[in-house]
């Protein structure tokens, strides 16, 4: 038993002070506000204090810290994507991942089992193949494996998925992990409160002064806050953010959805996404089986559920798992995703002065938590995008120059 | 052109089983699986027949109502419902302007119509269709639509003469509700290269509710 | 020793047939309809599990599906829940996560460990340094988790129905019970639920020792049971709460999913117990949890037990353990007044004593904590919910009923989206505002006692009756009167801990303080801190007064605290449930048969079967391929290509139609001539291709890939609304069966059938005509997609199976060979034919696949054309080639998808590779830099082991063309 | 699963339907510069609202267009393309 849980054991009080202060009223002005108190604008506040020094700055959350995607995800991290750029990026992330728990002194339970990407035609094992081939040209670990590899990684698993979809072989891609996703959102806070970063809870956003098109201020619900800068970093609420100055983008926002059955004693060690059958499965260190599909089919802003998922999930589950029949799912819940056409994210800056956007993270946003802040909070230091996201950036719509992670991103999460 | 008889879109389904066939319209037909007993039984509890033999004739446009009035058919009045002609032949109007007519066994009204002239009208098409039609019997009739289709189709919610579109077992479908020698029958078409997994899905749920195929003789005098 | 009692009016036990199982090794009986729980109970077994996190010995709790620490397993199944499930004769049964057996669990040393592990312990250790990391998580992977899953245990299918009512009752109780039949009195059809095994909720178990709420649920039941209207489904739960009043009904044999008009959810409360120390011990439970114990099943909780309250409920449990023999010592009423009603008169003349504003401060373990031995009592200030242990006293007993209140079943509520009040009067929350079709009645409702609620049914019921637009007359419910049903803080505070508000995840007190203190003092930061309300039984008992503990700590009314989300499902639901039969479609071609016997690999393209290959003995599939191809190449093939899409277009505009839709012309289209047809998106990007071809001056008839027909056809129409051209669309894929004769003989063999000439000059290449083939009206096209000489025959799916018949006879002279999909692969590969979708991607554009011969920026107007103009100004980044690798290379072969690579950097990707005999050489299509497009140029693929193979581009085709070849 | 009213076909469950976006005015494409091309093709309005969107019911073959609340799921209205007026 590790020796620092042992003052929890015999002190009188409870030695542990509060991740986040709890502060009344934000100040005037503030040299950024961040809209959005989950991982991405929490990490974005403690990498401008950690990197650039800059400390003067509020994070405004409409509801609590970590509700909204980040507290919503399936919690897989991974880097093996299909373009150059998304592979460089998503690898700092799992890079940065890697020794965050050590950095925020925060346990994240960053775990890494393995990620296979189920191939059940020949076509998807093509998109394998070209994933494998980027990856390992940029230097992630990832390899095309057949079915025996996969066998061996997980007995459990009916290669055959009951008949109806045999599975080809897989992209394994070693460095995929899963991890407390509410850690991730609760150490980045803590670490931007500690560096001076403002965190206000239950504070709404309901507009942004844009003065001669530059940004000037925003309206919250506790009042008006003058800044310079901005960082929208909302997820499903991007599109609602950018209305409020003006700004057009190819944002929709539909619904993901997600389950859990009850604990059992871990078996899956490993990460399963099957792109044929919508499925991804992971094992939380709870015992539970993590589970999600693709998005749903139309743009609803809300979190409800729906049967038809759990239906189509559970039934692609069975094909997979057939022993699977009697556990029992104890909840399931939705996220809104922000989609871009390619599946890749817009960041940096816009045509709005001081205005600064991390959206279209679609159903891929948990894992870049770390990437997205760091490069946002470099943007928003120097007013200029690190080379790094330049493909991200929201004027390649208007120049046709999208950056095609439709294949690796599908049903990738 | 030479007579050749052509298989069901049911024929894969068939393959492992030898049921007693026969021909019509030029289409190989099953016209019974089992003995009298048995097709009797599975009938009137939950009976799957195959009646893709029956000629069909379909026609869609702006003016195929005008074309079939013209050529002496009472047409359905509204959109997705249908009746039935003295002849027995059955007239589904599918939509506004598409309409699927079907003969009784040995009906002459689709053969007809094949041949009559179109010319005089324009917005008129032809449409080449491959169904498979099946008769779908019995007192669990409506357990079996219930697994397989999320629409209310028992009587007091279709009312008369109401034509469905929907999906069956995840298979866009066509469904009536009719009498049938005063029996009620459900009617089903789909695309006929469905056939073989509708047939074989739903047989699988008539035989967990007892029931089973039948052939064209447990529904037609031939 | 037994504690079965004699029989009770309406108990759910058949004591004609007697089952025998046992647990942890040890044999027992039961009657038919015990629970495991009861059965076990009823002969004296008290530990029934162990709890999750501390492995603390657990027993009943609420006998209500959610004791979750009596979870076992039979060797087959696991996680059974032992309030619930029936026993069945033979079971072996196990309790879950327990190393050793339930009694001497290895693992229960966890507990006294307990203080090293503080609220989130595992946020705070175990990751530095990190790389012993590794070493922590397998030790906590060993802990988690419940019940181990078998492997082997079968796929199960289940049914799933869907059913229609004009109302759905939700709960059998009186309220669920009454408000049914007032709807079916109306006429409505009515579907009635309950999860119990049978209705009539509290009526089956809440008696007070009196006989009223028998005879009132023997009346009820018999009305509803011979009411037409009315369908009744008990031991079925409603699941959840959907969009449009769908509610998913699970019953063991499957789901029925209810489409109502109108729902009413009268799914009553769940009883809340008070929080003291060891209030988890076996022998301590709900109130309502020993009455079931009692009149369900007959079961004696206890010998001599003490009953703590804090509402009138506990009298009444009081009075139905005394009817069942069991000593009341006390009953210890935690409000300063108690209970000022009949109720109390009845208890103390029974012998039992009062202690008013007392609370149990602690409960006394036996050995082991493996029971009760007593209580400590002690006065409790309500004012400040302080426990005065000064003055405690001790009382013996092996049991303590607990009644303090009450947590609405509300979790369909939420999901439907009702607005929820914290009302004063009843300490409970209760809807505000509900969604339109959703109506509440009952406890859910904040009706406690029997006549209000019944009365609150009939007003549930005619409500419904108004919604649906019937006249009903509008019904007043009284106000609940007297003492509150829950307490508003039944928490005791104790310096020890060990008192649990959350009995799946061993939470106590200390941890929601701990925990505020931490910063997590937001209700659903609390939850996801304190994982309270996240196991199996989703904070039925829990969530409360998790609630009401935050609100103290933050000096905040309840309502300003809020609930947590509730989510589905209510009880956790089987996969095999939820997945049912599972349909999986599949389209096969008229042929299928014939390929099936002719040893066809199939493969699945969209939802249909196609001919991959045919297996033939002792030849490896790549060969079986070769000579498919081969013998295309050399004398003739046939392929069903069936599963294209075929449209036809009709009328005067058709031409205009099609020049807007695709990217060539089709205006100046002959007459029995077919064109390339090349589909973009509005951004210019290639979706499909398809061949065109002109039957009339108002008819064409159009083929696109398998894959996208469905896609593709959809936007034909959407645009066909928009234009506003008059047009008449048609879908024939599945009406027409599609037959390709390809190789030199083609002609040969398609000759011998055909009506009309075949000669060049009566159909030449790219012609169609309507003709006959085997005595069958076909259309037929001269193609060049796999052979220069080829012939697709379209005919009517009904006579597809003659046609090709007709065919392999007449080419038998000519060893005509059935091909599949991957030789058609490979042999328009050699004729230098791309594939959208292979060869292409999602951002694929006409340019860089050098499509710019199909598309006609001279035209007013196709979708795509604006789009193209714009990328046309754009540098073209890459470019497909058609290339060769050099003469005899033995090199390691590249695989479709290797880069395409200039020192370091990715220029593009092999999309098409093969070896072909036809040639003698690998060839293929590979994405290049523009810079190396012309024939002769030279580039590098990396193969898989990062060897570097040089390439060539060449000219397609690859084979040469004979004549007529 | 939610319900749709297909104009045609009447209520059906939304597994029936195929989403088919926002329904958009093409502008023209001779007058629209190159911005404003590309805003057209990519750009949409992501915010939430009433919207007009095509809907396409599979099993009969019919597009339509549905007046809906993309934040609360509600739908106004539904017609055939060009006859909004009729509805």
């Amino acid at each position: 038993m590790p020796l620092r849980l042992l003052k929890f054991a015999f002190s009188k009080n409870h030695p542990a002070p509060r991740f986040f202060r709890a502060l009344e009223q934000p100040k005037k002005s503030y040299d950024v506000v961040i809209i959005g108190g989950g991982g991405h604008g929490l990490a974005a506040a403690y990498y401008l204090a950690k990197d650039h020094g800059i400390t003067n700055v509020a994070v405004l959350e409409r509801g609590y810290i970590g509700g909204g995607n980040t507290g919503r995800n399936t919690t897989i991290v991974r880097s093996n994507y299909l373009t150059p750029e998304g592979v460089n990026f998503y690898d700092a992330s799992v890079k940065i991942y890697e020794g965050l728990s050590e950095e925020l002194d925060l346990n994240l339970f960053y775990s890494n089992r393995g990620h296979f990407t189920l191939a059940h035609t020949e076509s998807a094992m093509r998109t394998m193949r070209w994933r494998a081939e980027v990856n390992k040209h940029v230097g992630v670990e990832s390899r095309v494996v057949g079915p025996d590899e996969i066998a061996k990684a997980c007995p459990q698993l009916d290669l055959s998925c009951s008949g109806h979809a045999p599975i080809l072989g897989a992209l394994y891609h070693a460095p995929g992990s899963i991890a407390r996703h509410d850690g991730v959102a609760w150490g980045y806070a803590r670490g931007a409160d500690r560096q001076g970063a403002e965190i206000f809870q239950n504070t709404e956003v309901t507009g942004i002064d844009v003065q001669s098109g530059k940004v000037a201020g925003v309206h919250t619900s506790r009042g008006y806050i003058a800044t310079k800068k901005v960082l929208s970093a909302v997820a499903g609420f991007t599109p609602r953010v950018t209305k409020m100055v003006d700004l057009d983008t190819p944002i929709v926002i539909h619904p993901l959805q997600a389950c859990v059955t009850e604990p059992m004693k871990p078996w899956l060690n490993s990460i399963l996404v099957s792109g044929s059958l919508h499925v991804y499965v992971s094992q939380s260190s709870r015992g539970e089986l993590v589970m999600g599909s693709s998005l749903d089919p139309y743009e609803v802003h809300s979190t409800r559920s729906s049967l038809d998922f759990v239906e189509g999930l559970t039934s692609h589950m069975l094909d997979m798992f057939p022993f699977l029949s009697n556990v029992k799912i104890v909840r399931q819940w939705a996220g809104m995703a922000d989609m871009t056409p390619d599946f890749a994210p817009i960041m940096g800056k816009t045509p709005v002065e001081g205005f600064y956007l991390d959206a279209g993270w679609g159903t891929w946003g948990f894992k870049a938590t770390p990437i997205s802040g760091k490069t946002m909070a470099e943007t928003i230091a120097n007013d200029r995008a690190p080379e790094m996201i330049h493909s991200f950036r929201l004027s390649r719509f208007e120049d046709y120059e999208l950056t095609g992670e439709k294949g690796a991103a599908s049903v990738g999460h | 052109m030479q007579m050749i008889s052509k298989p069901t879109p049911i024929a894969y389904a068939l393959k492992d089983i030898s049921p007693k066939m026969g021909l019509l319209n030029g289409m190989d037909v099953v016209m019974s699986f089992g003995d009298d007993v048995t097709e009797s039984k599975n009938r009137q509890l939950l009976g799957i027949c195959d009646v893709s033999c029956l000629s069909r004739f379909a026609i869609k446009g702006p003016s195929a109502a005008q074309w079939l009035e013209l050529n002496k058919i009472k047409i359905p009045p509204t959109a997705n419902s249908w009746n039935q002609q003295k002849s027995g032949a059955l007239v589904l109007r599918l939509g506004n302007s598409e309409f699927l007519i079907e003969d009784q066994p040995e009906g002459k009204l689709c053969a007809a119509l094949n041949v009559a002239d179109r010319k005089a009208l324009t917005g008129l098409y032809k449409v080449e269709r491959s169904d498979v039609a099946l008769l779908l019997s019995g007192s669990q009739v409506l357990s079996l639509l219930s697994e397989l289709c999320t629409l209310d189709l028992r009587e007091k919610a279709l009312g008369e003469n109401a034509l469905v579109m929907t999906q069956v077992a995840g298979i866009s479908a066509t469904i009536i509700r009719q009498s049938l020698n005063n029996e009620p029958v459900y009617r089903l078409w789909c695309d006929g290269t469905y056939g073989a997994f509708m047939w074989d899905t739903m047989l699988e749920i008539a035989v967990e509710h007892g029931g089973g195929a039948v052939g064209l003789s447990s529904h037609y005098k031939l | 020793m037994s504690n079965r009692i004699g029989k009770k009016p309406g108990e759910w036990i058949n004591r004609e047939a007697t089952l025998k199982f046992s647990y942890e090794g040890k044999d027992f009986t039961a009657y038919e309809g015990d629970t495991i729980s009861s059965a076990l109970w009823a002969a004296g077994e008290r530990v029934l599990g162990r709890s999750f996190k501390y492995h603390r010995p657990r027993g009943v709790l609420s006998s209500a599906n959610h004791d979750v620490n009596v979870m076992m397993t039979d060797g087959i199944d696991t996680n059974m829940r032992g309030d619930v499930v029936a026993v069945r004769d033979g079971m072996k049964l196990e309790a879950v996560n327990t190393v050793g057996g339930v009694k001497a669990d290895r693992n229960r040393f966890v507990d006294s460990i307990s203080p090293l592990l503080p609220v989130g312990f595992y946020y705070k250790a175990f990751h530095t340094p990190r790389r012993f990391f590794p070493f922590w998580e397998k030790m906590i992977r060993k802990a988690a988790g419940l019940g181990i899953v078998n492997f082997n245990f079968p796929r199960v299918l289940k049914r799933k129905t869907t059913t229609h009512c004009d109302l759905l009752v939700i709960g059998a109780g009186p309220a669920g019970l009454t408000a049914a039949l007032v709807g079916a009195d109306a006429g409505l059809e009515v579907t009635l639920v309950d999860e119990n095994q049978y209705a009539g909720g509290s009526l089956t178990y809440d008696r007070a020792g009196a006989s009223e709420a028998a005879s009132k649920l023997s009346e009820l039941i018999g009305r509803v049971k011979t009411h037409q209207g009315i369908s009744l489904h008990t031991a079925s739960y409603a699941a959840g709460y959907y969009t449009d009043h769908l509610i998913p009904i699970v019953g063991e044999n499957g789901i029925t999913k209810v489409r109502a008009k109108a729902v009413i959810v009268a799914t009553g409360v769940f009883e809340q117990p008070p929080v003291f120390r060891y209030n988890d011990l076996p022998g301590v439970m709900l109130g309502s949890s020993a009455q079931r114990l009692i009149h369900r099943y007959a079961v004696k909780p206890f010998h001599t037990g003490i009953v703590v309250t804090a509402n009138h409920h506990g009298y009444r449990v009081a009075l139905d353990l005394l009817q069942a023999g069991v000593k009341v010592s006390a009953l210890i009423d935690m409000r300063e007044l108690g209970e000022v009603s009949v109720l109390e008169e009845d208890v103390v003349r029974k012998g039992v004593v009062v202690h008013k504003g007392c609370c149990v401060y602690e409960a006394l373990p036996s050995k082991g904590q493996m029971g009760v031995a007593g209580a400590v009592i002690c006065t409790y200030d309500e004012a400040t919910n302080q426990a005065n242990p000064s003055n405690s006293f001790t009382l013996e007993c092996d049991g303590i009923a607990m009644s303090a209140g009450w947590a609405p079943a509300a979790a369909l509520l939420y999901q439907a989206g009702t607005q929820m009040r914290y009302d004063d009067t009843t300490q409970q929350f209760v809807p505000a505002k509900l969604p339109q079709g959703v109506f509440t009645a009952g406890k859910v409702n904040g009706a406690f006692a029997l006549e209000q609620r019944l009365q609150d049914g009939e007003r549930a019921g005619n409500e419904v009756l108004r919604y649906l637009g019937k006249s009903a007359p509008e019904v007043n419910v009284e106000r609940h009167a007297g003492s509150s049903p829950s307490h508003p803080y039944p928490i005791v505070p104790h310096p020890k801990a060990k008192n649990f508000v959350d009995f799946d995840e061993d939470i106590q007190v200390k941890d929601f303080v701990n925990a505020a203190k931490e910063g997590f003092d937001n209700i659903e930061l609390m939850k996801r801190f304190t994982t309270v309300g996240m196991g199996p039984s989703q904070g039925k008992h829990s969530n409360m007064n998790a609630i009401r503990i935050l609100g103290k700590i933050r000096g905040l009314p309840v309502e300003k605290i809020g609930t947590t989300t509730a989510r589905p499902f209510f009880h956790p639901t089987p996969i095999g449930h939820l997945a049912g039969r599972g349909f999986h479609p599949h389209r096969l071609t008229p042929m299928h048969g014939w390929h099936e016997e002719a040893g066809a690999e199939f493969t699945e393209v969209g939802a249909w079967l196609r001919a991959a290959y045919y297996h033939k003995p002792d030849i490896s599939k790549q060969e079986v391929i070769q000579e498919e191809a081969l013998s295309v190449r050399q004398s003739v093939g046939i392929i069903d290509g069936g599963s294209l899409g075929k449209f036809e277009v009709h009328c005067a505009e058709a031409a205009e139609y099609l020049e807007r839709f695709y990217a060539g012309k089709f205006a100046s289209q002959a007459v029995g001539e077919t064109r390339y047809a090349l589909m973009l998106d509005e951004s210019g990007v290639v979706v499909d291709d398809g061949v065109v071809a002109r039957l009339a001056q108002d008819v064409f008839y159009i083929t696109v890939s398998t894959s996208n027909a469905a896609a593709v056809y959809r936007e034909m129409q959407r645009w066909l609304q928009i234009w506003k051209l008059q047009i008449g669309l048609i879908n024939v894929t599945g009406a027409y069966g599609l037959i390709n004769v390809a190789g030199p003989n083609a002609r040969a063999v398609v000759g011998k059938l055909a009506k009309h000439s075949l000669a060049d000059s009566d159909l030449p290449k790219g012609g169609i005509r309507e003709t006959e083939i085997a005595g069958i009206a076909v259309r037929l096209v001269r193609v060049g997609f796999v052979s220069n000489l080829a012939y697709e025959i379209h005919v009517p799916a009904g006579s597809a199976v003659h046609v090709w018949n007709a065919l392999m006879d007449a080419g038998a002279n000519f060893g005509i060979r059935p091909f599949g999909t991957d030789a058609q692969r490979l042999l328009r590969l050699e004729m230098g034919n791309h594939l959208v979708g292979h060869d292409t991607d999602g951002l694929t554009n006409p340019y860089e696949i050098g499509a710019e011969w199909a598309i006609s920026m001279d035209k007013p107007f196709f979708v795509g054309q604006r789009s193209l103009k714009i990328i046309a100004k754009r540098p073209v980044k890459k470019r497909l080639v058609h290339f060769m690798l050099e003469e005899g290379f033995s090199g390691e072969m590249p695989f479709e998808c290797n880069l395409v690579m200039i020192q370091d950097e990715i220029k593009g990707r092999v999309t098409s590779i093969s070896f072909t005999r036809s040639a003698n050489r690998v060839i293929g299509f590979a994405y290049v830099d523009p810079k190396d497009v012309d024939p002769g140029s030279k580039f590098q693929i990396r193969t898989d082991s990062g060897a570097i193979v040089v390439a060539t581009v060449v000219k397609a085709p690859f084979v040469k063309l004979e004549r007529g070849a | 699963m939610k319900l749709l009213h297909c104009p045609m076909n009447g209520t059906r469950p939304i597994s029936e339907f195929v989403f088919g976006g926002e329904f958009r005015d093409m502008p023209d494409p001779e007058a629209s510069t190159d911005k404003e091309w590309a805003a057209y093709v990519h750009n949409r309005n992501g915010a939430p609202g009433l919207k007009k969107e095509w809907w396409y019911h599979g099993p009969s073959g019919t597009w339509f267009i549905a007046e809906r609340n993309t934040l609360t799921e509600e739908v106004l209205r539904t017609y055939l393309f060009g006859q909004e007026t009729a509805a």
